[in-house]
């Protein structure tokens, strides 16, 4: 038994994180925040030079083979680095196109890139709904992600069955507080599914894991910020890490956070190796990681006093990336609602 | 224990409510922007010659000249929220400056600034807070230098609120660096258009520049800006920081913001279902009730302690450390109910209120930190509130 | 306008607890809670002595005509030392039986006391029940209050329709955590009722704020101890009340606790004013407090360290008191909820 | 990642089963109580000969005189576990004692204590706390005065668990009074029939006595029981306190009790309605949920991590945190979902698991507060596992 990462998975982690050190530092993060064409592309590139579009793909359809551990291993890095990223759709994807391999040879020779419409499979507001009629879809969905630029779109219908359509151009940008990642109302009139995948409970379940590390992730980079600059600011006449108060705010967040870690990992594995409480663990590691992350998105503000508050440091741009996160893919209560009735715990 | 007036503030209401009715036409609209709008003065200037600004302010130094009278000042409060009048202008000139001048000043500044600062004319912002002196405020080292009958000022503040319309700062610098922390501190006054003064807007987590960052080189300004005499800033400035402290959490703002919360969850629906018709949801929502009402409540108390003056004592220390929280979490829940849609911004056809659950989730965390942590707020409990030992000296390093 | 207590209320609460601090001294608390019948009818005969049983009968009635702000002083002075009275059952019965002149003049003789079966008004459990038929009661009620000694008993039939019978013989002590209240199963074998009162939502309203009242006192006297407890325990050279940790577990006591007063207040004099928010607000203050007094009872604990665990300083008296409050008249849950629906939020 | 075990070891897991199975009906039953019974003796030397207790003990003192090996000792326990056979004997003098006679100890010491200690026959108690040194364990002031070959002890020691029933202690003692805290302190055995001993129970919050004050008055005991020698006694008890640390907040423990509490709100009902039908039950029992799960997911890392022999870190820093506050939060939701029934205890037709989660709630919040309160735990979380400044040393008042 082994409870721990490869080597090639820590590997493959570290890498990532030096890729992501140079083209999403900060400075980078704020140009693509502004709108900077350039600072977004060269992200992009960098990030599909790592190959992360072929990562979940099985070998045979000509991808990497790798698993859920992974994709949330990179997952984990992207959102340390408050990074925008197609790799969470497109690994959805991968995921979910098990039986379709041309479009698993499209998605690894980076060809086909995903977009997704799926807010409604949790919630539906606002006359939102998609629906299959004839074989055609129609309706609209709010926040679809990685819309721009995708050459394909995953759609929820009011059924929560999914279905693979090519780009939809009827589109409007929705602006939320996260300046980093686009979101989209997506129209569709007719629209004819290439494909339509059965997925189950595990789409919501992979969904719901990779978005919590990525919360993970980021809510890790705001501990580290937050002991960083406690031990270097000074007040009353020393540093302010030295002040229990904060040592314990900051114990409290590693505390709160550090289970999780293990607890996606769990997940992850359990999803790779088919475990039938793999999806149970999936939405209890979002739910877990939502609630930790929240507490850590305003504990480490709050260690970093005013200037936390300001844009100098960018802390804001990790809260909004947590505070985003908790309520996509569903809320923490929904996730555990789920969990309840992967259980048979419901009436 | 009596929740009603006596029939002498019940007089007093109505002709409150009158004043405003009769003048309503006169007061700025939406149209009306900026600092120095003449309709805004003006409107300023009625409202003092009746009696509903500047109250207490003496009739010499342009006031109303009224006697002090906290249910007053409270009804006329509340009428104009009522009847949706606009209010007299607020600012930091009239609320910190004005009453420093008045206990400290000399004749000569309060007759220079009173009038205009209350009229609307002359426009204030404050210089206390700097990049290194947060919590610990007076650990400030904006530096100013004798020469001659003039000091000449270095350093920078942050947090400073109106300073691009600021026709004056009121501004704690450090005269006597080798005296102890609190004892070489000066309070100062000067123009904001003395040449080596610069302003940049300080950006923060809402998006917008809520605050400023003042930059001093060089500036040359009269010592006749002192309040009080030197070295004693951290006096002068104690009595109004407190005053400040004090206002950070009213209880009143927080109940309408309760209140907005309530009907946003009757009239949104998700997946067919009405928000507050979900369990997890309402609970949350009569908890924060639970809070609202305490805090409401607690309010009432200290009132009632101010008319009889008496110290508020724990119910006085709190408010700042629960109100703010309190205000977040009304946010927060508001944001978990609208669930995906609560994390649009700016706007949009899908946005609610104007996206003003997320500026406040985020603002409201900025009072929770600004104007004393929530970690110097349990020190001052503790210590105050509750008698308990202070920090402990330190060892020399 | 003043919110403040009149000096006629702080003179009542001052001298009710002169005579607590002897009757209800811990010493004493300790004996009656290992069933020393001396000690009970000490401070039994203190109390009547007080005149607490007449306190909120009408003055035409026999009593002093008090209200429902002056019982919850009376209430928190009692919980402050966690002192056993029959004080908030006869409050409830007197309040309960304004339409009842002859029972309202043996309450404020000291002839009629009353016990209180009410416990299925808010959780019928295991078989319990009172319903009523041809004018006469059958069932049983769980963790009926103040049985013992007990004249008359305040009944509530699973219609929530209150009723009073004379004494019941068929009852069987049940033991919980608190040693020094005694609860009862109660078995009713066709009694017949002699008082049927209607009085609405506000009775359980005027139980659930007593209650809080009750919390009140004994939250209180629990961060008074933690605050003693820091100011005199040594520990690594200095007393553990200069550690910032331990002074911001006393001021996060505080300034929970303190505003759950005023709210006590409000909803007092709101129900004696007639106000129809008084409900609501009793409905929000039992839920205030009773969530602010779980919060206190594990801190001023932990603020005790291993002494706070023992029986040793007598902490856990109450630990305890304020853990059976939350649960009776109803979770903090149920009374939110009671407090939306007289709000009319439910659907 | 690989949850599953080597052949090997599912190997030695069926060969453990068919041992327990083979043998489990010579084992002690609810009849045979107490510590020196002849049964659970017996059956303790069965368990050591077929290696399922003192596994890693050398053959010499009574041991099995096995490799040590997590995995193995793993299977043991959840083979116990599943099998519901009752495990081999536990105890102070087992897991604290002796591994620090077998690291520290004279070879008389370990001829003369390991193998009645294991076997069952000698029990011991543990004397570090007192009542004046609490989270400031070295502050102890038990004094031990030499006196030829032995020391005279006066003091008092506080939660001594089983002192009553102990044949022998290992202590604590101040030898030297000059020296700095740390450095004064001898780690000593000595039998607890010497004269001048006496044992008081301490009644606790739960209403038993789970613990003892002991009281030394002129105790004389000989030199020949000091571990090491004198004066290093901080630095023998250290290695074995940081083992007890470890043994709270064990997850698989807390997962057991938690689906206690999924039995309990499935077969409950309230007015009609189950307790797990109950959305805000139900929500904070699957918040739990995820909570436990995370827990013993953590475990699992840390399991892990000892196998490689590398340090555990944070993931091993935060167990006993985060493991007692689960444990009293899975009693606290126990309590409310039951209600009023919820505050039901000892005995009687209504009450529930006979108690246990009353009990637990209280004892729960004993081992928070036990072996380092969180205060503690969270100052060693953030200086070790973040490496975050020691409070720093105070001025001499």
């Amino acid at each position: 038994m082994e409870f721990a990462l490869s080597e090639d998975q820590r590997l493959l982690q570290d890498s990532l994180k030096g890729v992501l050190a140079g083209a999403a530092s900060l400075d980078q993060i704020r140009k693509i925040a502004v709108g900077d064409a350039e600072a977004s592309s060269a992200l992009e590139t960098a990030l599909a030079d790592f190959g992360l579009a072929s990562l979940l793909v099985p070998e045979d359809a000509g991808g990497l083979g790798l698993g859920l551990l992974d994709a949330c291993l990179v997952q984990e890095a992207l959102g340390y680095h408050i990074a925008p990223s197609g790799f969470l759709v497109g690994a959805l994807a991968a995921t979910a196109l098990g039986s379709y391999p041309d479009l698993l040879n499209l998605i690894a020779a980076g060809e086909a890139r995903f977009g997704l419409a799926a807010t409604e499979m949790t919630s539906r507001r606002d006359g939102a709904g998609v629906s299959l009629a004839k074989g055609k879809l129609s309706g609209k969905s709010l926040l679809a992600m990685n819309v721009e630029g995708a050459t394909h779109l995953l759609v929820a219908d009011n059924d929560a069955h999914l279905h693979v359509v090519e780009a939809i151009k009827d589109v409007v940008q929705m602006r939320t507080i996260d300046k980093t990642r686009a979101f989209h109302e997506v129209k569709f009139a007719g629209s004819k599914p290439v494909a339509s995948p059965e997925t189950g409970d595990r789409f919501l379940a992979v969904a719901r894991l990779l978005i919590a590390a990525d919360t993970l992730g980021a809510a890790q980079a705001m501990i580290d910020r937050a002991v960083a600059y406690a031990a270097e600011r000074q007040q009353f006449g020393r540093v302010i890490g030295s002040f229990q108060a904060v040592k314990h705010m900051c114990a409290e967040m590693a505390a709160k956070l550090e289970p999780g870690r293990a607890l996606i990992w769990h997940a992850a594995h359990a999803l790779d190796i088919g475990d039938p409480e793999g999806p149970v663990m999936a939405n209890l590691a979002k739910s877990y990681v939502a609630e930790a992350g929240t507490f850590i998105a305003r504990t480490s503000t709050e260690v970093h006093g005013g200037m936390g508050f300001t844009d100098l440091v960018g802390l804001h741009y990790w809260y909004k990336r947590i505070g985003v996160n908790r309520q996509l893919f569903g809320s923490p209560e929904q996730a555990r609602e789920t969990a309840a009735e992967l259980q048979g715990l419901l009436a | 224990m009596k929740l009603d007036l006596d029939p002498e503030y019940e007089a007093f209401r109505a002709e409150v409510s009158d004043t405003l009715a009769k003048n309503r036409h006169l007061a700025p609209t939406s149209e009306d922007k900026g600092y120095k709008n003449a309709r805004r003065i003006a409107w300023q200037k009625l409202l003092i010659e009746h009696g509903l600004a500047a109250r207490t302010i003496p009739k010499a130094y342009g006031g109303y000249g009224g006697e002090p009278d906290i249910l007053k000042a409270r009804i006329i409060a509340e009428e104009f929220a009522r009847t949706r009048t606009p209010g007299p202008m607020a600012g930091q000139g009239i609320s910190m400056l004005v009453p420093t001048l008045l206990e400290l000043g000399t004749e000569a500044q309060k007759q220079a600034y009173i009038r205009p600062t209350i009229e609307g004319e002359m426009i204030w912002c404050q210089g206390y807070s700097e990049p290194g002196a947060g919590s610990d405020l007076a650990a400030l080292r904006t530096s100013a230098v004798e020469d001659g009958d003039h000091y000449v000022i270095n350093g920078s503040k942050i947090w400073t609120s109106t300073a691009k319309q600021a026709d004056m700062i009121f501004c704690l610098v450090r005269t006597d660096p080798a005296a102890k922390k609190h004892e070489g501190i000066t309070y100062i006054t000067f123009p904001m258009s003395t040449p080596g003064i610069e302003v940049r807007p300080l950006v923060d987590m809402t998006g917008s520049a809520n605050f400023n960052e003042v930059f001093f080189t060089n500036v040359r300004v009269p010592k006749s800006g002192v309040i009080a005499k030197p070295n004693v800033g951290w006096q002068v400035a104690n009595a109004t920081l407190t005053h400040e402290r004090g206002m950070l959490g009213d209880p009143n703002a927080t109940k309408a913001r309760f209140l907005e919360l309530v009907t946003l969850m009757k009239d949104e629906s998700v997946n067919g279902q009405r928000l507050i018709d979900n369990p997890l949801l309402r609970d949350r929502l009569m908890k924060l009730q639970s809070e609202v009402y305490a805090m409401q409540a607690n309010g009432l108390r200290i009132t009632t302690s101010r008319l009889k003056g008496e110290p508020a004592g724990l119910a006085g220390l709190i408010v700042k450390l629960n109100g703010c929280d309190l205000n977040h979490e009304i946010a927060r829940l508001a944001i978990d109910a609208l669930g995906e849609l609560g994390i649009l911004y700016e706007d949009g056809e899908h946005l609610r209120a104007d996206g003003s659950w997320q500026w406040r989730y985020m603002y409201d965390l900025g009072l929770i930190i600004g104007g004393g942590t929530a970690q110097i707020q349990k020190n001052i409990i503790a210590e105050r509130g509750l008698d308990m030992p202070r920090e402990p000296k330190l060892a020399k390093a």
